[in-house]
């Protein structure tokens, strides 16, 4: 990736839009923005990214025609949920059974490992790490992201099924901490995809960690963790940001 | 008497035959070999036909058929050898032909370098 | 009737006044000299008709007195007959060497032809023993002379060579002559047979003969003495080579006819003496013949060896069925069918104007183009091989039998083994004649190409195969008088097969065999296109197969019919996707469905040996088509006529044991035999045939590299005639035999071992039509372990699997030819993702390795229920434990087929790929539809098959409703099935019920490591897919039995090699071969040194 | 005849939420066990059942194909009929489920039923980790076979049957009739062969997390998953009851209840076996879990087959 884009991009980036200021009114757990300025807030690069076609399906203009084929064209949809008392059933399962995505983003990730050990054991909260986005809940962003992993980090998100809950673990993933002016970190991580919980410090100690989780847990059995269907409801605000930073795309817009 | 010393001298006729059919490497000398060991067998053919002195077998003025047939020598064997001769010849003939050509096919007359075809 | 002597004199003076002909002109006179052959033919076939009607002989005496004082000359039928041929052969020839494109014979060689076909009447006619002396000569040096004129350079050093040998082999006739002219006093060969017993049985006498003897047989160019003479085929022109073995040879062979009473007469050691000579003549030029390069050299071995055998026909009395009461049948009938053969061969050497052989992969594809004479050829070959529907075979049946009944097992084992090393020099030329001009003819195993490219145009394409034969006819145009002459003999050898089968008291199944290829192949000369064809073979063949069972009670035989005709009638359906025309495909099908047919209804010894024969020969050709086929099919017909052979060999033992053996036929254990050695033979055999570890190599090319219909074809019917065969032989194998070990044990570990091996070996394949070849010899061998259990549940077993596989290998070997005739190409890892392509395909490869893999509830596990209950109720443990071992590894190759074809990623390439053709659909769902239904009601084929065993064995299960029970366990395939069907449903619906918003995906959608798959090519896991199953095993799963076999291939090899070594080129080193082969028949005659 | 399917509907759903029931509670004791050891606290027992209806409580999924998602649903059905095939309880008309359908061999060949759809499933899904985990858990499983088809084929001669309730009755009369004892070369092949049938360590190179991620299931999630998590339950539930009855003298008792009971003590022992070996050891290579299951497993049963012949 070239410097210069990068560079470019550090002094030029948005404010978020609205609502989606980042404050950080408690060290320890921060509640993310309600998402994007919906449909028509389209960022486009050079006026000529198009997220979706006519027929609302994914332009996935970075793909090779070839390669098109080959991948899902569906952009996601806001699922809603279903009345109060099922759903809270349903949500205190899913805050009882919190799986994480076994995806090490950052330095941060370090801090994880503790939690499986007899000391912190995280089992007893009824979370566990598992290899694959698939059948994880909870994405936690191990610290500060690169660009390079940013890419990884849409991708495995986008592959979690709903509900899905990220974590932000330390400042880097509010502010860039101490990268903030590194020429290919994220500062701001719910510019490019919604963020649940952010536990800062820099590193937050496992128990901030923990902490983290069981303010995630609150908040799932309250029915605030609707990041997915922020995600699909501001899908191309949030893709227009990725874009802006990832250069060489070449993957669906969208990545089932 | 007569027949047994004209075996023995027509197996030995054979043997010189043979003989130099199998030790000349000259084409022409094997060829005579091979008359040789013909020749050879003529002459069995006659020794055993011969009669101890019989006459030559031919129907002539003073004897009778009975006088031919105790007096004479075998006339078969003779009449064969006869026949014999005759295909011997053509065979020899046709053996030194065949030398030539193969003489003037490999410019050598020695056994040795006309045997080309094998296993 | 004409005189004898007439015959002699109008040659002579024809050749004496053909000069003057020619003034007429050279083509006039050509006509002419055919003409005067036609009418010698005419005699000769005149005396023929009359001499057969009227029982006596035909005689003449010359020079105006009666032998002895004259030379007789006497015609009998056998003579005549010998005669007629002769004239024919001499006739076609003569057309051809006066109608071909170069060195047009004219002239003096005109004269010398005729005087050679003067020394021939004479050599034949003569009863008078110098007499035949001056025949010889007079013929020998008429080849010389045309020798003389042959292009070839070389061929004076080959006739200097001839004429040395023949020079010493006239010294010891004369010598013998003379011998004998003085112990008797008479040359009249009546008079010295009459004389025999007394005059020459002293050791004079017996000396005399011995020259005699010697002289004649070097005359008959017998191994180990012979080298003069293969150089002489190797270098003289074809046309004279066709004379020297179709004209010559056969006059001469007469000439051992004539003094062969005297001999016996005389002294009991000339009989063996002749043996050892004629096995001896037989054998040895068949291994030398292995390594040749030259067409016509090999032609020549090929010629002296047959020569032996029928020098060997002589002595041994026929004791089989077909020519029984006629003297000398056996050895005219062979000879006569190696003359006109051999005559043949020779004149496509000449018309296609090339002298390989076909050793060593030079030999150019270049019959493929020319269906009529690659017929020719075919026929020609066949017939030398002894096969039927032609007279050798009869003759060599006839052969066997005798040598059997006179305990003469040496002889019995030459006469085998020269005939199987004749096979593989003979065949591999066909095959290598007849093959694609793709085809390098190295193609045994799978082909990987070296750079994993993914290129369509490197693809195996079988799609394709076929379909360009025409680019094979590169050369030119057959000359019209090879036409002729090659027609000339064609029609002579049919004519002789027709006379042969009608003679041979073989019933009707076999001339429906003929009659059925011969309607198809008029079918295919009318150019009627495929799918006619195919629509007229399932009617006909439908209507045959339902007038055959219908009304008949349920056999073995009707079992084992409906198997057959049943199978190939639903697969020949999928022929109709072919467009266009295929020369001879459906006739060799419908051939091989009517000589399975055959085989069923064989009530005799040799009825079953023909049906196999011919099963063996149509599939052949129908393997041989295959676009890369050559190296495999050298193998199939190799191991075919192996196991041909075999069965042979234990047909004659068991035969000249018990006469009555296998007469009544049809029945489970007709082919019982009590000798041991049968016994043995016939499972070598039977086992050869289903592929048996160690005796397997031939079976995964056959069939992988066979046409994709012909591979589904070969694999579901055509292996099911092995069974039917064990089922035939059954007694055979139950009784201990050696050591108290009976031959069902061997049988069950070598078909439990095979099931393994079969598996095992399935696992490592990439290519999917190889990978379904090994799962066919997996599945062969446990039918022979279910078999060799000898028991009620263990035959049911055996034909329930053999039902079983016909039905999920016709689907599977079907879907796959669909498959490739879409994605054009077999290796699996090159396919992927074709489940939403080709669904149907899917589904049926789904349901046929479900009931290959036995997983309950669908038929396949019915098979493995019965087995392993049937095993350990006979206490087979270890064979049991080994059987599941070997279905589990079943299951591993199954699923990597399904997987590596239909899952997983699917190529960008194959996009755009469509179903298979709804023609190779049909017999899929067909079949399925069965699987389905006797999964459901086990008991629609389990109760029949217990009729059909019922006759051997009384039911050892019982029935209740759907249950079958054993005295082990028990099974309910409908409880099962109903079960199965409720467990599957309740989740279903439960999954339907909770599930989410459900997104169906595209085949990049998985997560890769938060990547994005590249390539289908590198995201699908399919190539090498078991490599951690190879590891485990290491040097276990090494090619054993491919190195064993190489071995054994080397080992030929170089016997070969050694023993041609032994023919120098030195005329001098043959006339010492000679004089040494004298002195062996000497230490013969003494009986040692 | 209703009345009678009603009957068996009936009795076959309480034997399958008992055995459901209690195979999840004993994986997640199992688990609780296992974080004991550890000096953890270890999830709550019930949390197998929170993880079910958290993943049948997605709210998306995404299929791969008609395979894709009927694979999980074959291995449930696999499941449910190995289970339903084998009489868990001796005596029982409750818990014989539907064991009249088939003997022994029906229910070893009933387990590849599961395995095939859960394979072909997973084989659509495109993912190369799950074809390399279908691979690798075949080749395993034909491995671990082998010494297990030994064990049984020794106990088959030996009791002269195949039929699951006759073995078990066979062992009746006290302990010392459990062909444990009185076949112990069966047994000890049999229980090593199971440690591969369960896929704990040593023998999870199949799912092998981390390296393959999860390799068959990876791209299974949602109600799929919650099916496979289902599945794994009562699937395990089953292949310890077919031991206790092979081995173990099986689950026989007068009273129901005792029978549960001693069901579930001599399941909870094999499982926790399972679980003491897979604690203990690292996890083999395909190549080398194949070579050990073709070793000493391997020639245990063939002895305990040759010592029925003999």
């Amino acid at each position: 990736m070239a410097t210069a884009d990068t560079q470019t991009r550090r002094y030029q980036e948005p404010g978020a839009p609205g609502n989606a200021a980042v404050v950080n009114p408690d060290p320890r757990t921060v509640t993310g923005p309600a998402g994007g300025t919906g449909q028509g807030d389209v960022q486009t690069v050079d006026g000529q990214l198009r997220i979706l076609t006519e027929e609302l399906k994914l332009a996935n203009a970075d793909l090779r025609s070839e390669d098109r084929g080959n991948f899902c064209d569906h952009p996601p949809e806001v699922i809603k949920p279903f009345r109060a008392f099922w759903e809270n059933f349903l949500n205190w399962a899913r805050s009882e059974s919190l799986w994480i995505l076994g995806f090490g983003t950052g330095c941060g990730a370090i801090e994880l490992r503790p939690l499986m050990t007899s000391r912190f054991d995280m089992y007893q909260y009824g979370i566990q790490g598992r290899p694959t986005p698939r059948q994880s809940s909870v994405f936690v962003i191990g610290g500060y992201a690169s660009v390079k992993t940013m890419k990884r980090i849409v991708r495995s998100y986008e592959q979690m099924q709903g509900p899905k809950f990220v974590l932000g673990l330390g400042s880097c993933t509010i502010n860039g901490g101490m990268y903030w002016d590194s020429y290919n970190t994220v500062n701001r991580l719910d510019h490019y995809i919604p963020v649940d919980v952010y536990i800062a410090g820099c590193m937050p100690r496992p128990e901030a960690l923990l902490a983290g989780f069981v303010k995630l847990k609150e908040m799932i059995k309250r029915g605030e963790c609707e990041g997915a269907n922020r995600y699909a409801e501001n899908f191309e605000w949030y893709k227009a940001n990725q874009k802006r930073i990832i250069k060489n795309w070449d993957m669906p817009d969208y990545n089932w | 008497m007569m027949t047994q010393i004209l075996t023995v001298l027509a197996f030995l006729l054979m043997a010189l035959g043979v003989w130099g059919l199998m030790s000349r490497r000259h084409l022409i000398r094997i060829i005579i070999g091979f008359s040789l060991l013909d020749t050879g067998v003529h002459l069995l053919l006659v020794a055993f036909g011969y009669r101890s002195g019989g006459t030559a077998p031919i129907l002539s003025d003073g004897i009778g058929v009975s006088g031919l047939v105790s007096g004479a020598v075998d006339p078969i064997p003779s009449a064969l050898v006869l026949t014999a001769i005759v295909i011997g010849l053509a065979v020899t003939a046709l053996m030194l032909s065949f030398a030539v050509r193969m003489y003037a096919r490999t410019r050598s007359i020695y056994i040795d370098k006309n045997k080309e075809l094998k296993w | 009737m004409v005189s004898p002597v007439v015959l002699i004199a109008a040659s002579l003076g024809f050749a004496f006044l053909y000069p003057l002909v020619e003034r007429l002109g050279e083509r006039a006179a050509t006509r002419i000299a055919l003409l005067v052959l036609a009418a010698f033919a005419g005699t000769t076939a005149g005396w023929t008709v009359s001499l057969i009607g009227s029982g006596v002989a035909l005689t003449a005496d010359t020079a105006g007195f009666v032998a002895p004082l004259s030379i007789q000359l006497q015609v009998t039928a056998v003579d005549a007959l010998a005669m007629t041929v002769v004239t024919l052969l001499a006739l076609a020839a003569l057309v051809q060497l006066t109608e071909r494109a170069t060195d047009r014979w004219h002239g003096k060689q005109v004269v010398l032809f005729f005087v050679l076909l003067l020394g021939s009447y004479g050599l034949i006619m003569t009863r008078d023993l110098f007499n035949v002396f001056v025949f010889m000569e007079i013929s020998g040096i008429s080849v010389f002379g045309l020798l003389s004129t042959s292009r070839d350079g070389r061929v004076f050093e080959a006739g200097f060579k001839y004429m040395v040998a023949s020079g010493l082999a006239s010294v010891f006739f004369l010598i013998g002559t003379a011998f004998v002219y003085r112990s008797v006093g008479s040359l009249s060969i009546a008079d010295i047979t009459a004389a025999a017993p007394v005059a020459l049985a002293s050791p004079v006498g017996v000396m005399g003969l011995l020259f005699l003897v010697t002289g004649i047989l070097i005359e008959l160019k017998p191994a180990p003495a012979n080298g003069w003479a293969i150089d002489t085929y190797q270098a003289a022109d074809p046309g004279i080579g066709a004379l020297l073995s179709a004209v010559n040879a056969t006059a001469m062979v007469f000439v051992l006819v004539r003094v062969m009473p005297i001999l016996a007469g005389a002294s009991p050691v000339f009989v063996p003496l002749v043996l050892i000579a004629g096995a001896g003549a037989f054998l040895i030029p068949q291994a030398q013949a292995l390594l040749q390069e030259s067409f016509k050299r090999m032609l020549g071995y090929s010629s002296v060896a047959q020569i032996g055998l029928v020098v060997l026909a002589i002595v041994i009395p026929a004791a089989g069925v077909p020519f029984a009461g006629v003297a000398l049948a056996v050895p005219l009938v062979l000879l006569l069918n190696h003359a006109v053969a051999k005559a043949t061969l020779f004149w496509i050497a000449d018309a296609t104007g090339d002298d390989a052989s076909g050793f060593g992969g030079s030999l150019p594809a270049s019959l493929r183009g020319r269906p009529a004479l690659l017929v020719v050829a075919a026929i020609a070959v066949l017939a030398l091989l002894g096969l039927p529907p032609f007279p050798g075979f009869w003759a060599k049946w006839s052969l066997v039998m005798g040598l059997a009944a006179g305990g003469h097992i040496g002889l019995l084992v030459v006469v085998l083994l020269g005939s199987l090393l004749e096979v593989v020099y003979l065949g591999r030329w066909l095959i290598m004649r007849m093959r694609h001009v793709d085809d390098d003819a190295t193609v045994v195993s799978q082909r990987i190409p070296a750079d994993f490219a993914e290129s369509r145009a490197d693809a195996v394409s079988g799609a394709a195969s076929g379909a360009s034969d025409a680019s094979g006819a590169a050369a030119g145009a057959i000359p019209v008088g090879a036409t002729v002459s090659l027609g000339l003999a064609t029609l002579l050898m049919a004519g002789a097969s027709v006379a042969a089968l009608l003679g041979s008291g073989v019933g009707m199944p076999v001339l429906i065999v003929l009659i059925g290829v011969a309607a198809f192949a008029v079918l295919d000369v009318l150019r009627i296109p495929l799918r006619l064809q195919a629509i007229v073979a399932i009617a006909g063949l439908s209507w045959w197969g339902v007038s055959a069972v219908s009304g008949a009670a349920l056999t073995l035989q009707s079992g084992f019919v409906l198997l057959f005709v049943g199978g190939a009638v639903v697969q020949l359906v999928a022929l109709l996707a072919r467009p266009g025309r295929r020369a001879g495909l459906v006739a060799l099908i419908v051939g091989m469905v009517l000589s399975l047919a055959a085989l069923t209804a064989a009530t005799s010894p040799l009825e079953v040996f023909v049906a196999w024969e011919l099963m063996t020969l149509t599939s052949f050709f129908l393997v041989v088509r295959g676009r890369f086929a050559a190296a495999a099919s050298v193998r199939y017909l190799t191991f075919s006529l192996a196991s041909a052979l075999l069965m042979l060999a234990a047909f004659s033992l068991a035969t000249a044991a018990n006469p009555a053996f296998g007469t009544g036929g049809g029945v489970i254990g007709t082919l019982t035999t009590s000798v041991p050695w049968a016994a043995v033979l016939l499972a070598l055999s039977v086992l050869i045939k289903l592929g048996a570890i160690g005796l397997h190599i031939w079976l995964p090319s056959s069939y992988a590299e066979a046409e994709d219909e012909v591979s589904s074809l070969a694999s579901s019917v055509l292996s099911k005639a092995g069974i039917l065969l064990l089922f035939l032989g059954a007694g055979s194998f139950a009784a201990p035999l050696f050591a108290g070990v009976a031959l069902n044990q061997v049988l069950g570990w070598i078909g439990v071992i095979t099931a393994l091996a079969g598996g095992m070996m399935a696992l490592f394949q990439e290519d999917i039509k190889y990978t379904l070849a090994y799962s066919s010899m997996s599945q062969l061998g446990y039918m022979v372990l279910a078999f060799a259990l000898m028991s009620h549940l263990g035959w049911v077993t055996a034909l329930y699997l053999a039902v079983n596989h016909l039905l999920f290998k016709g689907m599977l070997f079907l879907a796959v030819a669909g498959i490739v005739m879409r994605t054009g190409t077999r290796l699996m890892y090159q396919m992927g993702g074709l489940i939403k392509r080709m669904p149907f395909s899917f589904v049926s490869v789904l349901v046929g390795i479900i009931a290959v893999s036995g997983v309950p509830p669908l038929a396949g596990f019915g098979g493995k229920w019965l087995l392993y209950t049937a095993l350990i109720e006979q206490g087979w443990y270890l064979q049991a434990a080994l059987a599941l071992f070997s279905s589990g590894i079943a299951f591993l190759y199954l699923f990597r087929l399904i997987h590596s074809m239909f899952l997983g990623q699917r190529k960008t390439h194959h996009d755009t790929v469509t179903e298979a053709p709804a023609a190779v659909l049909i017999p899929q769902f067909v079949f399925l539809v069965i699987i389905i239904a006797i999964s459901m009601f086990p008991n629609l084929l389990i109760k029949p098959l217990q009729t059909i065993v019922e006759p051997a064995f009384a039911s050892s299960v019982r029935w209740e409703g759907y249950t079958v029970i054993s005295s082990l366990g028990y099974w309910n395939g409908n409880a099962v099935m109903y079960v199965v069907i409720g467990v599957f449903l309740a989740p279903l619906l439960w999954l339907l019920a909770v599930k989410g918003r459900t997104y169906r995906v595209e085949q990049f959608n998985i997560v890769f490591a938060a990547e994005r798959p590249h390539t289908p090519q590198s995201t699908h896991y399919a190539y090498n897919f078991y490599g951690h199953y190879q590891k485990a095993f290491g040097r276990l799963l090494d090619p054993w039995v491919e190195r064993f076999w190489s071995g054994v291939s080397a080992t030929a090899g170089t016997v070969s090699q050694t023993l041609r070594a032994w023919n120098t080129g030195n005329p001098q080193t043959y006339a010492l071969q000679i004089l040494l082969y004298l002195f062996l028949t000497y230490l013969v005659a003494r009986g040692g040194l | 005849m209703t009345q009678m399917i009603l009957t068996k509907a009936l009795y076959t759903v309480i034997s399958l939420a008992v055995i459901t029931n209690y195979a999840l509670i004993l994986i997640g004791t199992m688990a609780r066990i296992r974080a004991k050891v550890q000096g953890r606290v270890g999830q709550p027992f019930y949390q197998p059942y929170i993880d079910i209806v958290k993943s049948n409580a997605k709210r998306t999924s995404i299929s791969h194909g008609v395979m894709f998602f009927l694979g999980p649903v074959f291995r449930l059905a696999g499941g449910l009929g190995t289970y339903l095939f084998i009489p868990a309880i001796f005596g029982s008309v409750i818990f014989s489920n539907f064991s009249f359908s088939g003997d022994l061999l029906l229910m070893m060949y009933f387990i590849f039923f599961g395995q095939l759809g859960m394979a072909l499933g997973a084989g659509e899904s495109g993912h190369p980790h799950s074809a390399i985990g279908v691979a690798r858990g075949l080749a395993q499983m034909t491995a671990f076979e082998l010494p297990f088809v030994l064990s049984v084929v020794a106990l088959a001669a030996q009791y002269g049957t195949l039929s699951i309730t006759e073995i078990v009755a066979a062992q009746q009369g006290g302990f010392t009739h459990w062909a444990a004892f009185t076949n112990p070369l069966a047994m000890i092949a049999g229980m090593i062969a199971f440690l591969g049938m369960s896929g704990a360590n040593p023998f999870s190179v199949v799912v092998a997390p981390q390296e393959i991620p999860i390799g068959p299931p990876t791209e299974m999630q949602s109600s799929f998953l919650g099916m496979l998590q289902t599945n794994r339950a009562i699937f395990n539930g089953a292949k310890m009851v077919l031991f206790m009855n092979l081995f173990w003298g099986g689950a026989a008792h007068e009273n129901l209840l005792v029978a549960i009971l001693i069901m579930v003590v001599k399941t909870f022992l094999i499982y926790l076996y399972v679980t003491i070996v897979g604690a203990s050891f690292p996890r083999f290579k395909t190549e080398q879990s194949i070579r050990f299951f073709l070793g000493v497993p391997t020639v245990i049963g063939i002895a305990a087959v040759v010592l029925q012949m003999v």
